[in-house]
Formats: C-alpha cells, structure tokens, sequence
C-alpha cells in the first residue's frame, strides 16, 4: 500500500495512520513536521508552502517505493505534505510507514522524511513577525527577503 | 522548437514570471534552456548552475530537448 | 512535558500527539505497536497484556525522562501502553516525541521503544487460533503453552 | 522481618500465586529470597537467576532487604 498526496486541507493523522493499518502489521512509525514559531532566531508567524506539483507527486511516489522496498516483506507507506498557508503549529508533513517489525517501520520512516527534504520540489516562504518574510530551503538559505507592501 | 519554461518560488519572484513558452535551436540541450533564462531581467540572482528538471524529472545539463517539453528550474528544495 | 500511562481502553493517537504538541517543536516522531495476526509461523488471535504496574509506570518514566535529556533542548515524551485483552489490529503501545529538530524527535522515539522492550515489567500471552495460549517475551521465548480448558 | 513476594505472568502460573507474605532472617539479602522462592513446588520452571526487583526498581541479588520491603520476580519482559 503506497499512498501519497499534495493537500490544502490540515492533515487527518488518524486516517493517515488507518491507510496503513492491518491485522498483517507490528509496527507503525510516524513522523509529522509542525510549523514553528521560530526558525535561526527569528520569530516566525506562518509559513506558505508552494511545489511544482505534478513533480513532487512523483517524486514523493518514488521515496514511498523505495522505502517500501528496502525490506523482505514490502512496508505501507503514506505521505501527505500540505500546500498553500500555514499557522503556527500545522502539520505541513506526515510520514506513516507500517511493517511487520519495528525496525522497518522506523527505518522507512526515516528514509521517507530525510529524501523528503532534499528531493520533493516543494518551497516555503517564512513570514516573520517584523512584517517581512523569506524564501527558506532546508539547508537553511533565506534565499530573498522583503517587505510585504 | 518549443518548449514551455517554468519557474518556482524565489526563481518566478526573480524573473517575474512563472512560465514561459521558448523557441529553442532544434537540437537545443537543458544548457540552452538555462542560458535562455540567464539572459531574462532579474536572472542575475540565480545561482551558478540551478537544478532543473524535464517534464518533472530531474535532468542533467546535457539531456536533449524536444518539442513540448516541459523546463523547470528548481529553486533549492525546503519540504518538510 | 512528560506523559506516561497504563490503559484499558483504547489509546487515542490524536490526544496523545496533543499532549506533545506546541508552536515551539517543529517535529513529532511517533511509534505504534500493534496485534499481528501471526508471531514466529502460529496464527494468533489476541494478545492479554498485564504488568506489575507500580513498577511499569516507574520505568517507563524513567526512558521518557532519559529520551527528553538526549539532547540540549529536552524533548516532550508521551507514552502509553494498554492492558487487558486486545484484538487483532489493536494498539498496544504509543511513543510520541516532539523536539524543535527532527533528528532529536526520531532519536527520542526509537529510543523509547527499545529501552520500554527490554526494561518495561509488562507481560504478554498470545491467544493461538488452535486454542493454547503462551507466554511470550521480547526474546521470542515461548515460556509455557496450555490448552484452554 | 516480613517482605511481601510478588509473582508475574509465567512466574505467577508455575507457582500458583501472586503474591505471598514470607518470612525472612534479619540480616536478609534478595539472594535469600529467591531461596525461598526456589523451595517451593512449582519453582523447577523457572530460570537459574531470574530478575528481581525491590519496591518496584531493578535490584542486585546482594541487596540487603528490610521489614515491609516488597519483592518482585520479574519475567522476561514483553511490552511494546
């Protein structure tokens, strides 16, 4: 069971987690990134995610596949990465990857969320709480910064 | 040929734009598509050598294009 | 924050994430061991979950007090492991663990589950399909087999 | 001195009990209690040193006991 989606609507973990559920299954490990209040010391208010969204479907398609097939038995693996404006405190990821045994389970999850941040094209935008805002990428360049008019 | 050009995130506010359709020399390479972009207003800010992808793969600089592909440039990735 | 439980009833995943969540952590690991429908070849049908309580929660806040120090900011630790008789497909036990970072919140949470699998006083007998029932531990010892009169 | 003796799961089973109220010399030491344990029927099953542990915490067979102290055989562990 391979299930990824882009979403605008908060993420429903419970439903995430009953997608990989089953009587066959041990172990399930999850991992939620949450919007935070503050990022390399400054105070943060919300943040805007954008993709190239065909892309990172695909790409997010083939992470779930090759985590999935790091192990004998196949684990489930589900993924959702929330677009568009986020509060403080959203969930903008959530990574659930079940296996018979716990060591799987942890070490997909693992492997999902680690190329997550390095190959899905997806982008944000931190608005601070001095009324600017900026391009941040997760080797944590402000890439611009602006005033919003 | 034609190919369609698209920008994301810091890279579209760069240039002004999110898309653009290009004509490109008929054996034209991703290099060509870059140095297309490179000589745009505002392209001065993007890096070196940015990622780019192919009809949503990533591609190297020396990967042919045909007619109707699809070029991204892909600013430094920040999922998660 | 630190949350420890033994339960009866069914663990709530969202209340639990609750319980670690703030605008402070910007990642949340979690695990959730559940009732396979098979252990070593034997077809199971449910598992009876006991424990020496006092001792059980002692330990358990024990791990989630060692799992929070790991790092320079602690981490927030929930856990919750149920007692009594469970069905296949039921939730055994929940490990949630918020951090501003995710490699402390991973680290915390697999951290937990393999300290609580090796010094937690929580026992299990597993209900076969054939009608016995056995002891099982952690070390996949089978301790004793009956027949169920 | 007066220790209570308290029994799990397979420990529980072989022995018939949970929980005992036994008598132990002065100067007892958890050693002597597994002693005890040992002597009763039933006791053959279980393991040549099994964990013990002292008003709920993990104790080495060499730790002196006292009146009221309430002494746990533990198992093989199986949460998670």
């Amino acid at each position: 069971m391979i299930h990824v989606a882009l979403v605008r609507e908060p993420i429903d973990i419970t439903r995430l987690i009953g997608r990989v559920a089953s009587h066959q299954i041990g172990a399930i490990a999850a991992f939620l990134g949450t919007v935070r209040d503050v990022n390399e010391g400054r105070p943060v208010t919300g943040i805007e995610y954008s993709a190239y969204e065909e892309m990172a479907e695909r790409e997010l398609l083939a992470i779930a596949g090759e985590a999935s097939r790091h192990s004998d038995v196949p684990c489930a693996v589900a993924i959702e990465h929330r677009l568009g404006e986020l509060s403080l405190g959203d969930v903008s990821v959530a990574i659930v990857v079940s296996h018979p045994h716990r060591a799987a389970a942890l070490h997909g999850c693992q492997y999902v969320i680690e190329e997550l941040k390095v190959r899905v094209p997806i982008w944000k935008r931190e608005h601070y709480a001095d009324g600017t805002r900026a391009w941040v990428d997760n080797r944590g360049t402000h890439v611009t910064s602006e005033v919003i008019g | 040929m034609r190919v369609a050009l698209h920008l994301f995130a810091s890279y579209a506010d760069a240039l002004g734009t999110r898309s653009l359709d290009v004509s490109l020399p008929d054996n034209a390479i991703v290099r060509d598509a870059l140095e297309y972009v490179r000589a745009l207003p505002g392209a001065q800010s993007l890096p070196p050598q940015p990622l780019v992808a192919v009809n949503a793969e990533y591609a190297p600089l020396d990967r042919p294009l045909k007619q109707g592909d699809e070029v991204a440039l892909i600013p430094p990735v920040a999922g998660g």
